[in-house]
């Protein structure tokens, strides 16, 4: 038997504990933790699993729908999609490990949001990912995408969920602490959902999956920590993902929840055997004995808290019903993974854990749940807005060749095609991708139906920068935005909440603005969030990221043959702007690429006028109206244009439009980032149709052009050929690698 | 110049390679195999250093590029050799 | 007509092959457990894609002592229409049930991508429905693509007309700028010598469906059906 | 015993990793490595078996499993010296 080390103050403090925390413990349990039970304590009270910080201001959120069948609290959240089916996703951060590692850090984030989902019951069907880096001027921004991107193609791709989406943005504020944001869709039929509870006392708890190493201890209380120059020492706490294993886990996984052998099952990810047990237990109001003598064991002469504290990957905690235990086995080991009754359901709500007959925990399982610290951490606007919100357009001066100007913002790695990353993931396994990366939003069908899911994720880091309300409302009607154009119901999302030090007031502050924002806009779309992931301590030597509030959101496609697409299809087709243009150039990509400029006020946000133009885009998609549809984001009208012109599959096509405003400088009218609008192609049969549907909707309606030619003519303004610009947008991000 | 250069896994560090290479050897009845593990071998050929100086460029290579310290460890030998 | 889809331990294209020879083909067809050491009745047998053995160690090295395999082999050797696809042409290879090796793209990076294909060859069972120079688009989804053999080996392809498909521009020339992993010669299909046994790297079960916007893939299946009613 | 296998690639086989990795260091100012080439390198622990016995299995383990004869050679050494 090991001997543990006694507890001193220093201890606790490197366990990420406070006084009055370590104090709360003695109280709880009634005396002196010993070590293991204070490492359990330390990676369940951490941020990264108790939401300490966050947990008062989540509570705004609506997260209830008529159509919601599971909300934030499990470990995926659950939408009801008709034909008895429903969908299951989450997104999760991995942002520490991945900057730390990239290759390994962004395949275990993957393998980790897969396993929520399939824990579920779900298969999963489609992968997206959210990333942020540093400017390609830091040393280490082409070495970090190119093993991040690598990392969630190579566990993705082998398991073969295709992974259809994403969003890739470079700033400086990343240079230190880069964004690694993984999402999962799977379908479920509705009556073959499964939890993570262990109901029942005396039903058998089992380990299923790899053996435990030495992997990722206390990763959880690391994601909970900055950066700062002796992380470098804490390296060996990576990782490293085994995707082949994982997918023998999820064909038992999911082998097994056709049977009716078990209670609830839970993946082990942050925190190891020690959160799945807790949170199954705490959930059921039960308790849960483990004998550590019975897990499965990689390295010998491991202890107590390197057993309970591990992030071992491709793990599962079962809890089956008693008497099944053999059936589960059998399953198993079919698919050649370790198999392992290791404990029981017990009634008296204990942690209970047992090492050669001796007991060396025993916690009450709430205690790291339910009674784990709450904070209302002090708040402030941050001095910094002062500055930026002063800026105004009148102090730069109005460019005068559009075209050089164009040019470049198709070639800023924040617009460019970002196919160099797509193509190294597999967008079409499993068959269902009918709309492909490189669209507003990626749509795979359900089999068996004629529906679709619609998937896109998005967060604009510098309006939330500038005013993390605005921020975050525009991160979430970006996103519906994205949905609508390709013909999908915008139906929940889930987020991940990436920020700095949450103990900075200004922090806090950003924090509470960007969920106020977003919990507006997601009350207005009727879009619940249905479950999310806070990341907080993205900083390097107290410098925070933007905060980056991601979103990602998903839709349905009620009649998959009337799905949409961005790019133009026929010359003589009208072009039509849904929406209105302001002169905003606050926060645009315009000013930050071109004048080296993050300054200003984002755009506003009409949520009427949103719903309006969003309502007739989608209404008009349904009921076979347009040919194309594209929405307004980074680059304003001229790029979507752009997009419009040359991202089709097939051809080119070019367009002669004519937005001319009296009131309105030129830069403000082509690059300004004025939100609520889509632009949209039609037969000119169809737009006395469509007219009625804008009008009935109040939705602001102008024809402003025609497809045709191989050029992109902006009357008095622009005028490029389409192939050239096409060339730079494609090579551009490859160019800078 | 050669240098051979071996990099292998941490202690430790996963190495799902390894272990499904064991399985196979066990299953095709090599049950002496009590483990294995999967590295990189490489041979550089250098020009016009030697020494002390090509021992210090070499382990510089490894360190920046050829291992990858957070999850690697590497050694190496320099010989006169050819490959 | 009776097709078997072999599930190897990290096939993840097996659910897709079945898809289509079930619910688009409308053939009967059966998974086959690599564990299994006896082969029903079949016409054909389909090696799919995926990462058999999370391509641990090379593509196809470790799933070919399979218990199965065995009985693929045998099959083959009877006669029997086997086809690999992707991982499956791997695992033909490393069987040396198909003459040559895969190589990591010379791009050193996964490549998911459409591509062209000139069939070189519609004296298979797998291609009697194409027509010889014909330009056919499929995915392609691979690590390891890069085919290699020795000159010798390749002449000898070249002269019994086993190379069935190569990689080509969309006006169907040959070229380098149309070869996305840098195999030899441009070979992205190849046949035994008896043309009983297909390998190819590009996907032809994700093109069979109009909704997925591309159905040159199914010159694969129409063809089998056609050859095996005959 | 400890087993060290190196699998290398064929002479004549082109080595597009080696290529990408001579590239890399020569990007990072190392323009004394004239070539570089990868391969895999194994560590096999075993249990019982010794001398001649042991090579026999190892070379057939390498010929059956480890390395492809169309693209890698291989050679090994058999130790009694700990990993
Ligand atoms: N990291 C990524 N992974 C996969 N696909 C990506 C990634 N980044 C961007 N894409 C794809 O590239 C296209 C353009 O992305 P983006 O410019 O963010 O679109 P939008 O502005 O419409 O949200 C989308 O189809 C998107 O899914
Ligand atoms: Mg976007």
């Amino acid at each position: 038997m090991i001997k543990e080390p006694l507890i001193t103050q220093e201890m606790i403090e490197s366990h990420g504990l406070t006084e009055d925390e370590y104090n709360n413990i003695k109280q709880i349990l009634g005396r002196e933790p010993n070590y293991t039970e204070l490492g359990i304590f330390s990676v369940m009270w951490s941020e990264h699993c108790s939401y300490k910080s966050s947990k008062i201001y989540l509570k705004k959120l609506p997260t209830k729908g008529k159509h919601i069948i599971q909300g934030p609290g499990e470990n995926a959240g659950i939408v009801d999609i008709g034909d008895g089916l429903a969908i299951v996703f989450k997104m999760e951060s991995h942002n520490h490990p991945s900057y730390i590692e990239p290759y390994q850090g962004a395949a275990t984030g993957v393998g980790g949001i897969l396993r929520d989902i399939f824990t579920m019951g779900a298969r999963p069907l489609a992968s997206l990912n959210s990333l942020r880096f540093g400017s390609f001027d830091h040393p280490r921004t082409r070495y970090l995408l190119n093993g991040v991107v690598a990392g969630i193609a190579g566990y993705g791709n082998c398991i073969g969920v295709p992974t259809i989406g994403g969003e890739a943005y470079f700033n400086k504020s990343y240079n230190g602490n880069i964004l690694v944001n993984v999402f999962t869709l799977g379908v479920v039929k509705k009556n073959r959902i499964f939890k993570g509870v262990a109901y029942g006392p005396g039903n058998p708890v089992i380990y299923v999956g790899s053996k435990t190493g030495r992997d990722g201890i206390h990763g959880a209380t690391m994601a909970s920590e900055q950066f700062d120059e002796s992380s470098q020492e804490r390296r060996p706490t990576v990782q490293v993902g085994d995707p082949f294993t994982e997918k023998l886990l999820l064909e038992a996984c999911l082998e097994l929840m056709k049977e009716d052998y078990i209670v609830g099952i839970q993946d082990m990810g942050a925190a190891g055997l020690t959160c799945s047990s807790s949170e199954m237990a705490s959930r059921s109001g039960t308790g849960i004995e483990i004998d550590l003598s019975k897990v499965p064991r990689r390295e010998e002469g491991m202890t107590p808290y390197e057993l309970m504290l591990s992030e071992s990957q491709e793990r599962m905690l079962i809890v089956a019903k008693e008497g099944f235990e053999k059936k589960v086995e059998e399953i198993f080991k079919k698919w050649d993974l370790d198999v392992s009754v290791i404990g029981r359901v017990t009634d008296d709500k204990m942690i209970r854990v047992r090492e050669a007959g001796k007991i060396v925990v025993d916690i009450p399982a709430e205690a790291l749940t339910e009674e784990a610290p709450i904070y209302t951490r002090p708040k402030e606007r941050p001095q910094y807005l002062l500055k930026t919100q002063n800026f105004s357009i009148h102090n730069i001066p109005e460019p005068v060749d559009f075209n050089d100007i164009l040019i470049k913002l198709l070639k800023s790695p924040n617009i460019a095609s970002k196919h160099w990353i797509y193509r190294q993931y597999d967008h079409m396994v499993r068959t269902n991708t009918v709309l492909l990366p490189g669209s507003d939003a990626a749509i795979i069908r359900v089999k068996g139906t004629n529906k679709g899911i619609a998937l896109t994720v998005d967060s604009n880091s510098r309006y939330c920068y500038l005013d993390p309300y605005k921020g975050g409302m525009a991160s979430v009607v970006e996103a519906s935005r994205n949905l609508v154009c390709s013909g999908a119901k915008p139906l929940a999302i889930t987020d991940c909440l990436n920020f700095g030090n949450p103990e900075k007031p200004e922090i806090m502050w950003q924090f509470d603005q960007a969920v106020s924002g977003i919990s507006e806009a997601c009350k207005k779309l009727n879009t619940p969030v249905i479950g999310g992931n806070v990341s907080f301590y993205n900083e390097t030597q107290g410098e925070a990221i933007y905060p980056t509030p991601t979103i990602a959101m998903a839709g349905i496609v009620y009649d998959i043959n009337l799905r949409q697409t961005q790019w133009f299809k026929d010359n003589g087709d009208l072009v039509v702007l849904l929406g209105k243009s302001y002169e905003e150039l606050g926060g645009s990509e315009y000013l930050a690429t071109i004048h080296g400029i993050e300054e200003g006020i984002p755009p506003d946000i009409n949520m009427d006028m949103e719903i309006a133009v969003q309502d007739t885009c989608l209404e008009a998609i349904q009921n076979g109206l347009i040919k194309s549809a594209h929405d307004c984001s980074e680059g304003g009208i001229a790029v979507a244009l752009a997009e419009s012109c040359f991202s089709g599959p097939k051809f080119n096509r070019g367009v002669k439009i004519s937005i001319k405003e009296e009131k309105i400088r030129g830069d403000c009218l082509l690059f300004g980032e004025s939100q609520s609008r889509i632009i949209v192609s039609l037969d000119k049969d169809k737009l006395d149709d469509l007219k009625k549907i804008a009008k009935k909707n109040n939705s602001p309606f102008s024809v402003i052009g025609e497809v045709g030619t191989d050029r992109l003519v902006i009357e008095g303004l622009i005028d490029c050929d389409i192939e050239s610009l096409k060339q730079e947008w494609r090579g551009a991000l490859e160019e800078r690698l | 110049m050669l240098a051979k250069i071996y990099v292998t896994l941490k202690k430790g560090v996963l190495d799902p390679q390894g272990k499904a290479v064991q399985y196979s050897l066990e299953s095709l009845g090599y049950n002496e195999v009590k483990d294995i593990r999967l590295g990189k071998y490489m041979e550089v050929r250098l020009d016009d250093v030697h020494g002390d100086k090509a021992e210090a460029r070499i382990k510089e290579m490894c360190e920046k590029l050829l291992a990858n310290p957070v999850i690697e460890d590497y050694r190496f030998e320099i010989t006169s050799e050819d490959m | 007509m009776k097709f078997g889809v072999i599930v190897f331990p990290g096939a993840n294209c097996d659910h897709d092959c079945y898809h289509v020879i079930k619910h688009v083909f409308k053939q009967d067809v059966e998974f086959v457990w690599h564990k299994e050491e006896r082969l029903a009745k079949y016409d054909c047998l389909v090696l799919p894609g995926g990462f058999s053995y999370g391509d641990y160690l090379r593509p196809g090295a470790i799933v070919k002592f399979s218990p199965i395999m065995k009985e693929v082999k045998r099959f083959a050797k009877s006669g029997g229409l086997v086809l690999g696809i992707c991982n499956g042409f791997q695992v033909l290879l490393e069987t040396d049930l198909l003459p040559g090796a895969m190589m990591t793209n010379s791009s050193l990076k996964f490549i998911c991508s459409d591509v062209y294909l000139k069939l070189e060859s519609d004296e298979t069972p797998f291609t009697n429905q194409g027509r010889v120079g014909g330009v056919y688009k499929m995915p392609i989804a691979h690590f390891d693509g890069n085919y290699f053999a020795d000159e010798a080996t390749l002449q000898g392809l070249e002269d019994n007309r086993q190379i069935i498909f190569r990689y080509c521009s969309e006006d169907g020339d040959i070229t380098d700028d149309a070869n996305p992993n840098g195999a030899l010669w441009n070979i992205s299909a190849i046949c035994n010598i008896e043309r009983n046994v297909l390998g190819m790297m590009p996907h032809p079960e994700r093109c069979c469906e109009s909704i997925l916007g591309n159905e040159d893939g199914r010159l694969i299946f129409d063809s089998i059906i056609k050859s095996i009613l005959r």
